[in-house]
């Protein structure tokens, strides 16, 4: 648990100013953000503007969760990382980053892969979680371990020139199975190894995750739960559409839930486990 | 005569034609989103029918807005077409 | 004059596969990025997150324009910097963390503010401009600087939750002074050092502008020519309006311009030039 | 009698009451923008008049949209307001 803070230290004050000068984010607010965590799982293209965002606005905590390590081909999108970090774990290489960009921010890193085993319990010293991952299964896994622990999910993807996000389980809103009951045929999933991804998008797409974890934190309104933010970098159209409400049948937040404990999300996807592991390792 | 919008995202628009978004005139027997999405499949759809439908609705994984609004929300498949409208296909995204 | 490439590197080929794998920008569009040249005025909290892609997406050259140094009241958004850069040249800061991400990114610095005097030499070397500073009169001269000498403007601002993008002077579009011919009164401007900003706010504006400027270079077309992105990220609403069209009697690029070199913008903006230096040294 | 939206931003709506969105019904007598823009002055600005007018128009530095579209494009301070419009009056940002 983070001590609570009571109040700003003076060199709080003075860090955050320019932010604690807007009219509607006070001292109260940033307070609140020294008194909140987060965790964000996958430190890759999403990953890489969430992080450096949440790593410097004043959070008393984060935590990043990654297995994987840098590429060369990761580093048109994957800007927390550099050349010199070719070949060390993204989880410690973004720490590093974050370390010289705020070293008061506590910041924790799990070099391993997320699932149902250990989700829950590296979940649990944090407020909000934000999936900047790659996969359907991931992406499923997260938002259940969210709903099972009582936890605000933001969601995002990003592929070729778009991205999609949204926040889940916040204030009675839907989960992602509520508006995603039965997951995509395998075959209709795309993979930013496959279809390539703009490095910018994602950086984009990360950016209103952190932006979206600041609000909630500091006690401000989500904007996106209950609603899609549908973005295409090619005609520049951003949609902001509003999505249905829980669901009471929904099979893991519903009324009377079936998911009562993390299932084999390989196998509800119908993914070979070799597929996922191929898709993580090259791509996050 | 009723005619609508169809807007694809998220790679849709590779089933239909490259295109992300088309004016069509639908034929009097087109009536509700039930009916379109066969029309789509029998008329529009360039390949792989698999990719759009699975038992007479969109398969899973589709994201289908009426009016930038979830189709959930208007009646799913009982949703009347009026003229006008703007009905928008979209492919769920994973990537990062 | 950047040296004409014909072909990639297998190098090249290899860094931003996952770009070129996109259907819609293949390897001619990274190639087109290798003979393209972007100048960035700004290394603050709109430069950060725009150098960062720009300097990691293939361009040839990227140049970097800031007089300013690095303050730890700016960390909270301008995430290319960090704690041990705290008194150094922003400019050069960002330039060291472009080398470490990108080492075959040519990046160029000026140590400088930008002036009616050095503007058009500091801008002949590049195709495209991106305009990422954060006073009013560093937009008309960095405006009438790019009619002057044809360059694509990529206009961004940012303050408390809310942002503002264009682009200008694109394909016989408008320019600044098209839209906004008259400067606001000084008492109506506002300033991140009295309005505050929230970090992660031009972190999303300058990610827009590296988009529109990845676009534009690789021969995709512009999105935003003649229409103004509005974002208000208080209540996530994100307008995309239409705008006016290059006006005939722009004083700049209209048919008979009156502005036909720079002139004095701390007059024009009805600005004492000591505001300005305030604004700039504590805020850019 | 005409209803329309008021949107306010980059600082407009603090200068009204500290309302994003709201609606007004319009009295008879205002039928265009000018009409609009004395209006407002006169009966809904909280503070500070030379933030929003100068010389029967706005000030430099507001960006007015009409339906989401520039006025210069719809006709200015002539455009005839009718009901269902939306107004926003958002001012320039400069920050970065
Ligand atoms: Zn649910
Ligand atoms: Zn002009």
């Amino acid at each position: 648990e983070l001590v609570k803070k009571e109040e700003l230290s003076n060199d709080e004050k003075i860090r955050y100013s320019r932010q604690m000068l807007m009219r509607n984010f006070d001292a109260d607010c940033q307070l609140k953000l020294a008194n909140s965590s987060v965790l964000i799982v996958g430190a890759g293209g999403l990953g890489s503007t969430a992080i450096l965002y949440l790593g410097s606005a004043g959070f008393g905590r984060i935590g990043i969760v990654d297995d994987d390590v840098v590429e060369g081909t990761n580093l048109h999108r994957q800007v927390i990382h550099d050349e010199t970090k070719i070949g060390m774990s993204k989880a410690l290489s973004a720490q590093e980053t974050i370390k010289r960009l705020n070293s008061k921010c506590e910041c924790y890193v799990y070099k391993e892969l997320l699932t149902r085993e250990n989700a829950i319990s590296i979940m649990k010293p944090y407020d909000i979680v934000i999936d900047a991952t790659d996969n359907v299964c991931a992406t499923y896994l997260i938002n259940d371990a969210c709903v099972l622990s009582k936890k605000v999910l933001i969601q995002a993807s990003a592929l070729r020139m778009e991205g999609q996000l949204s926040v889940f389980n916040y204030k009675n809103g839907p989960c992602y199975r509520c508006l995603n009951p039965v997951p995509p045929p395998a075959e209709a999933i795309g993979k930013c190894n496959v279809n390539g991804v703009l490095g910018v998008v994602p950086g984009i797409m990360g950016c209103f995750q952190a932006l979206e974890a600041i609000k909630i934190a500091a006690g401000l309104e989500a904007s996106y739960s209950q609603k899609l933010l549908i973005f295409d970098g090619e005609i520049g159209k951003i949609r902001i559409v509003k999505t249905r409400p829980k669901q009471e049948n929904c099979s893991v937040c519903g009324k009377n839930p079936t998911v009562t404990s993390l299932i084999d999300y390989e196998d509800f996807c119908h993914m070979k486990k070799c597929e996922i592991k191929t898709d993580i390792t090259s791509n996050n | 005569m009723v005619k609508i919008t169809l807007a694809f995202g998220g790679g849709m628009e590779i089933l239909f034609n490259n295109t992300k978004e088309r004016e069509i005139e639908l034929p009097d027997n087109v009536v509700n989103m039930k009916d379109l999405i066969a029309y789509m499949k029998d008329n529009l759809l360039q390949e792989r029918p698999e990719l759009f439908v699975l038992n007479d609705t969109v398969r899973p994984g589709i994201i289908v807005l009426i009016n930038n609004c979830d189709w959930e929300i208007e009646g799913n498949l009982e949703y009347q077409l009026e003229n006008g409208d703007e009905i928008t296909f979209i492919s769920t995204l994973h990537g990062g």
